[in-house]
């Protein structure tokens, strides 16, 4: 049996419902892996974990993993479970917002902590000051739930399509009376959810194929999740030490992944990946110095190609 | 016959300890006039200390009656009817000498200048002008005990409880003081009850004498002085004196040899 | 290891110096401040030292001179910071706080109604978990410094009820029996007597809350705020990476809590100058 | 009069002035979800208990609140995830350790700082600084790091591990306030009794134990309720980084991703609870100890 | 000759205020004898509780010389070579009287046995039996000087430095704890320093007389007393008693004179 430590990019949710699954049916024990997952949360850098050597591999998003590469810690991305990317950002035409000529002005609200890079490049592709006043925008930074626009303390939100967006809709507020941008369609969508893991190791052939191993029995999860969204959710709850979430959401959530991961064979798409690099050293700025230079080695076919 | 300003019936006062209770005071009888100066003396332990309290409202009686101008402990402590003087010096460290003295005379609303008026006249009764702005640590043990001594005296209280004033201080500071406060007390007819130890300051200072014993506290004798008004300090040296002295002394033997067996 | 060792080194040096030092200092503020910095400096050459030889990765824990040239290029973003964090949410937050801590425990002390109606609350409110209590205060008070107030107000609250009612009770009997013999109002004692007697425990309450203000408007911060304040600051920067100017905000962060605590602590030596920790034995 | 008196009367105040605000702070919400459904006309009484029974309110009502505590206490097994004793018990295990640990550093930092004047010059502002070092910065590198270590170098099992790692945060944030009460407490000796010592030429080990140490326990004991506090916080605090692991602070967030704010409210007042019943057994600790040490009462 | 205990020469000890220098001693010269029970007395402030905290290393000197037994006080100290009764009982107020009196026993590692036999004998001796298990807050005063007297008879000094130490208590007590310390002297051949303000118990009690004056202190005047050794009660009526007294008080009023114009 080999081990293998995952750390998560945030809580135990259905977002994850591949790994989870995996782990519950058998799939990494059929690999010879002994996988443990790690639950990430509000203030946990997956980049910093596996940089302190707590853990083998991370799910995180490109823009966060390129930053962290460009700030010495040799990511690489060996695997891109989900094809697209499901971020939002919700607005209540109550306020006013109905296309992006309605920014000026207005209160956003922004999730930070590495998930900042796509909305500071939408912006900048707009021409538009985040520091606020009547031509720019003002941002707030957003906690990880809807409260601001359900309370109007904000214009628009961030949100993901398989979980705050479901949210806002349960809270009642029906989609005529929401704006929903989705960064994909802006033109500056970037790739979510793939997993990396030190450049180093990769030249380890035991590592390699631990990885192959690792990511194949994954992928299995994620079909399966694919093919029994209420199990998978059922899954993710079980593995839910807080209690406080519900089946209802997990079931939502677990259908709306799987439209993000659906047709990823695990292999990065060199087009995704060129498309985030452009976006980003387009909006190169000294706010938001995601990355500042075309990376290099930045992913790996390596372990995808031994699928 | 003058009004009476302390009338104790049957006055008893038992303090409960973890070792079971202790009779601080038993069934003391007793009543002062208005303008007396009365001695407490009396083994230590005795319940001076104690009487004194009781008067002043800062313990309770476990039986009996108390009457302070004919009125409850209580309501004679919020007329301010006295002054009391500790038997330790009770200083508040925060304060410098002069500002000890001063805090009777705040908390009554005296006005800045009388304030400072009466303030420099007890410091330099108790003779320690000189010391006004130094802090309590900076004193003596005597120097403490008199800069009490100086804040019970800066108010007009017509009642003075005084537990052993004069327990640190030497002969002659002692003499002085006694004869000012002889001065003081037939100048404005205030009442004193005065615990003292030395048997001679009671004779001399006194119009009535208490002799007090232990286990349980009780009065054993009430000596009514037969000394004149007027007293220099060698009235000290007359039989008179020494008669009354012999009997306060036999008083306290006899105090004493009850707690010896006991 | 090498950090025990390091500590070791630093303080054997210390002692040293101090003993040397020590019938000079007694009066020489400057000389006294030699020796705790002596002590700061030996343990950041030794962290230089550390990262730098034992190739620490820099996302993990930078060297003090990276984070010192950070500090150097980015004055005027932490002093924005400084300001949105420290000079609103903190010291408006600490004021209020230890005001209502000091203010129910008056009340407590007052009228027995209040003590056995309101300590049991106070008790309840001691460890309002900060990250229950800043996304709601977030929704009450909104995202600007106004909700970071409030935290702080809750998390100082406690540690001043608690030390001013048993300071309340620290003077001694004989003290209160003289304010008694003055038939002294209520208030004439808390002013002359309880009060003084009270300082040193206030004090403490207020040293402790210093410090705790300032994690609280930190914290607080993290639960939603405008993009400006050091608790943004530093989440936002962990994400991003950038763990030199999370240091920088924390070294900002630490210059600032010492000033305070220190400036409290002058306040203390000079009103409980009488006490006896303060007119030293 | 009857102890539980004023309680209650306070209780109830606070209660009306809880519904009151909860009709308030409601009020846009509902008003919008009349807006929607197109129902005009609604009479106050509705209007009031709707305001009082939303699912997600901005301010739930006591009921609310009370009815969350007992289904996730009395009406689940006290092992499950769901339960909410099942995270009280958590979090308490790494508060009780990180008191623990932080009262006995607390104690020791003052009794070196007490001691020695040169402990007294290096550590001092350190520590002051320490405290200012905003903890949460720090959680996840020691939940991450520390937890690495406990794991991987030391071999040690997830479950103590991550308790530890808690522990250690709780400690930090309880050893300052104890630290702080302990200098003063254990400077509180009058010069006199200092001087009593002096003359016995006591050791300063037995000038510790039979001076400074009793004569501290006014100060230890606030100071120990300042700190049980402060552990709690520090154990909830600990729990954040990784947001999905048991006890009531992941519990809070976890509800807070969901606006589950009657969930958010339960589990606030669960830590409120626990911090009351920590604070009052040191209170009640500390009037045993009282009686023992002969305290004259008030 | 016998040996020298205390030694002081040219020595002098100014306290730092908040407002000027306070000359607590004054080039004092004073040397006493192994064996010897000398006096201090003197108007309040005077420095005699100065000169005893010096000498027992609680003070240090400005200028000027101080031997204990040859040996620099600190040594002295460390050796302990004396007991200390305070002016003030400094009771530890969360131990119990019998646990206070065994304090120093327990700090000098006395066994269990040895400290229930001594404290026994010295509770017996300050008159305090049945007081064993009561805390200092529920004595009087005068039974907590006591309790402190007993504190530092328990173990065995060779020098005892008592600052007033029967200030606070009656006339009867005083007599048979001073007629009690006079046998325990002779017994044991302490050297025994004792303030006092009482005139007739520094003459009564000591082989030397030393009388001090304030502003700053100074010795004003040493008196060998030629009292024979063996010392009745009775001996305070006799002409060679009342010829000290009177030289003592002469000293005492001088100082004062000096006060009262400063
Ligand atoms: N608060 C108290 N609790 C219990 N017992 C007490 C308390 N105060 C005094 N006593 C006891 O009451 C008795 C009388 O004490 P009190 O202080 O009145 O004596 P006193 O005559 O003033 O003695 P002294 O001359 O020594 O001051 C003593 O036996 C004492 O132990
Ligand atoms: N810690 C101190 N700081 C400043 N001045 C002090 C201090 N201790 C004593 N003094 C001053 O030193 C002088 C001598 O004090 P000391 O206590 O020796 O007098 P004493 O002779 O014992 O008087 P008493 O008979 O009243 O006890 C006094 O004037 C006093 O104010
Ligand atoms: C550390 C961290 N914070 C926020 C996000 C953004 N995000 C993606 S999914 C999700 C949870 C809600 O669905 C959120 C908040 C992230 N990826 N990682
Ligand atoms: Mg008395
Ligand atoms: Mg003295």
């Amino acid at each position: 049996q080999d081990n293998v430590t995952l750390q998560l990019k945030w809580v135990t949710q259905g977002q994850f419902a591949g790994y989870y699954v995996a782990q519950a049916k058998g799939f990494y024990d059929e690999e010879g892996l002994t996988v443990e997952i790690k639950p990430g949360g509000p203030d946990i850098a997956p980049e910093q974990v596996i940089a302190g050597g707590g853990a083998d591999v991370i799910t995180t998003w490109m823009a966060a993993g390129l930053a962290a590469r460009e700030r010495g810690v040799p990511l690489v991305n060996i695997a891109q479970p989900f094809k697209s990317s499901g971020l939002l950002l919700t607005c209540l035409k109550e306020a006013g917002v109905e296309t992006t000529a309605d920014f000026p002005g207005k209160t956003l609200g922004v999730w930070f902590f590495g998930n900042e890079y796509p909305f500071y490049a939408w912006m900048a592709k707009l021409g538009l000051s985040t520091e606020g006043g009547a031509d720019g925008v003002e941002v707030l930074k957003q906690a990880f739930n809807v409260d601001p626009l359900i309370q109007k303390q904000a214009a628009c939100i961030s949100t993901m399509t398989y979980n705050e967006f479901g949210q806002v809709l349960k809270a009642g507020i029906t989609p005529e009376e929401l704006t929903v941008f989705n960064y994909r369609d802006e033109g500056v969508g970037m790739l979510e959810d793939g997993l990396y893991v030190m450049e180093d190791k990769l030249a380890d052939p035991a590592f390699v194929e631990k990885m192959t191993k690792f990511v194949r029995a994954s992928m299995k999860g994620w079909e399966y999740a694919r093919a029994n969204p209420e199990e998978a959710a059922q899954i993710v709850l079980d593995n839910d030490m807080t209690g406080a979430m519900t089946l209802e959401d997990q079931v939502y959530q677990v259908s709306e992944i799987n439209k993000l991961t659906e047709g990823s064979t695990g292999a990065l798409d060199e087009a995704a990946y060129r498309q985030t690099v452009d976006t980003l050293l387009s909006a190169v700025s000294p706010d938001n110095p995601a990355i500042t230079k075309e990376p290099e080695g930045a992913f790996s076919h390596v372990v995808t190609d031994g699928l | 016959m003058p009004a009476t300003v302390v009338s104790a019936a049957d006055l008893s006062l038992t303090f409960a300890t973890n070792d079971g209770p202790v009779h601080a005071l038993s069934n003391v009888n007793l009543s002062i006039g208005k303008g007396e100066f009365v001695s407490f003396i009396g083994p230590s332990g005795c319940g001076k200390t104690t009487f004194l309290r009781t008067i002043a409202d800062l313990e309770q009686p476990t039986s009996g009656t108390l009457l302070i101008n004919g009125m409850t402990p209580r309501q004679a402590r919020e007329k301010r009817a006295y002054g009391y003087v500790f038997q330790a010096p009770a200083l508040y460290p925060w304060r410098t000498i002069e500002k000890n003295v001063a805090l009777p005379l705040e908390i009554m609303g005296y006005s800045a200048a009388e304030q400072a008026e009466r303030i420099k006249r007890t410091m330099d009764l108790v003779n320690l002008s000189g010391f006004e702005k130094k802090y309590p640590w900076q004193l003596s043990g005597g120097m403490q005990q008199r800069a009490s001594i100086a804040r019970a005296l800066a108010f007009d209280a017509d009642l003075l409880l005084m537990d052993e004033p004069f327990g640190a201080l030497d002969e002659i500071v002692r003499d002085h003081l006694n004869s000012e406060l002889l001065k003081l007390w037939a100048r404005t007819q205030k009442t004193i009850c005065f615990v003292t130890h030395s048997i001679p300051e009671a004779v001399y200072l006194s119009t009535k004498i208490v002799v007090m014993s232990p286990r349980p506290g009780r009065v054993t004798d009430v000596i009514e002085s037969t000394l004149p008004a007027e007293r220099p300090l060698d009235i000290r040296e007359t039989p008179e004196f020494l008669a009354i002295a012999a009997r306060v002394r036999d008083g306290l033997r006899a105090g004493h040899s009850y707690e010896e067996h006991a | 290891m090498a950090l025990i060792s390091a500590w070791l080194f630093a303080w054997l040096f210390v002692e040293r110096l101090s003993r040397a030092l020590a019938p000079a200092t007694r009066d020489n503020a400057g000389l006294g401040l030699l020796i705790p910095i002596v002590f700061g400096v030996t343990i950041l050459v030794v962290w230089e030292v550390v990262t730098r030889g034992a190739n620490v990765p820099q996302v993990i824990l930078p060297p003090p001179s990276m984070i010192w040239a950070r500090i150097t290029s980015s004055v005027p973003t932490l002093l924005a910071d400084f300001q949105q964090t420290f000079l609103k949410a903190v010291l408006i937050g600490y004021a209020l706080g230890c005001g209502l801590g000091f203010v129910v425990a008056i009340l407590i002390d007052r009228s027995p109604f209040f003590k056995s109606g309101l300590l049991p609350l106070g008790n309840f409110v001691s460890a309002l978990p900060i990250v229950g209590v800043a996304p709601i205060m977030v929704m009450w008070f909104g995202f600007d410094w106004q909700s970071k107030a409030a935290v702080v107000v809750i998390m100082t609250f406690f540690p001043m009820l608690v030390n001013t009612v048993a300071g309340l009770n620290a003077a001694s009997s004989i003290e209160r029996d003289l304010m008694r013999t003055y038939a002294a109002s209520y208030w004439q004692t808390l002013l002359k007597l309880r009060l003084p007697a009270a300082a040193p425990f206030i004090f403490n309450a207020l040293k402790i809350n210093s410090t705790l203000a300032l994690i609280g408007a930190i914290v607080a911060e993290f639960f939603g705020t405008p993009i400006v304040g050091m608790g943004f600051r530093i989440s936002t920067e962990v994400g991003r990476m950038n763990v030199d100017m999370v240091w920088a905000e924390i070294a900002v962060a630490a210059v600032a809590g010492s000033l305070f605590y220190g400036v409290i602590t002058l306040i203390e030596r000079g009103v409980t100058f009488w006490h006896p920790s303060v007119r030293g034995a | 009069m009857n102890k539980a008196f004023p309680i209650i009367i306070v209780l109830i105040g606070l209660l009306i002035v809880w519904y009151a605000a909860a009709i308030g702070m409601n009020a846009q919400w509902q008003n919008d979800v009349y807006r929607r459904a197109g129902t005009t006309d609604v009479p106050m009484t509705q209007f009031v208990q709707d305001t009082w029974n939303q699912e997600k309110p901005v301010l739930p009502t006591m009921h609310q609140v009370m009815g969350e505590l007992w289904n996730t206490t009395v009406l689940v097994a006290p092992n499950k995830p769901r339960s909410l004793l099942f995270h009280a018990w958590v979090t308490f295990s790494a508060t009780a350790l990180g008191f623990l640990m932080g009262s006995v550093l607390g104690i020791a930092l003052a009794v070196l700082i007490v001691h020695s004047e040169a402990m007294n010059r290096s550590l001092m502002p350190w520590i002051v600084a320490s405290q200012t070092i905003p903890i949460l910065a720090l959680a996840p590198l020691i939940v991450v790091i520390g937890f690495n270590i406990f794991t991987g170098t030391l071999g040690i099992p997830t479950d103590p591990a991550r308790l530890m790692s808690k522990a250690i945060i709780s400690a930090y944030l309880s050893f300052f306030p104890v630290a702080v009460g302990m200098v003063k407490g254990l400077r509180s000796p009058e010069a006199i009794q200092l001087d009593l010592m002096h003359t016995y030429n006591a050791s300063p080990s037995q000038t510790f134990w039979k001076l400074r140490w009793p004569a501290s326990v006014p100060y230890l004991f606030t100071s120990l309720k300042v700190g049980v506090a402060a552990s709690l916080v520090g154990a909830i605090v600990g729990e954040l980084p990784t947001g999905a692991v048991a006890g009531l602070g992941a519990r809070l967030l976890a509800g807070s991703y969901y606006s589950q704010t009657v969930q958010i409210w339960s589990a606030l007042f669960a830590a409120s609870i626990l911090a009351a019943i920590l604070v009052i057994s040191v209170g009640l600790v500390e009037k045993l100890v009282a009686r023992q040490m002969g305290a004259r009462p008030a």
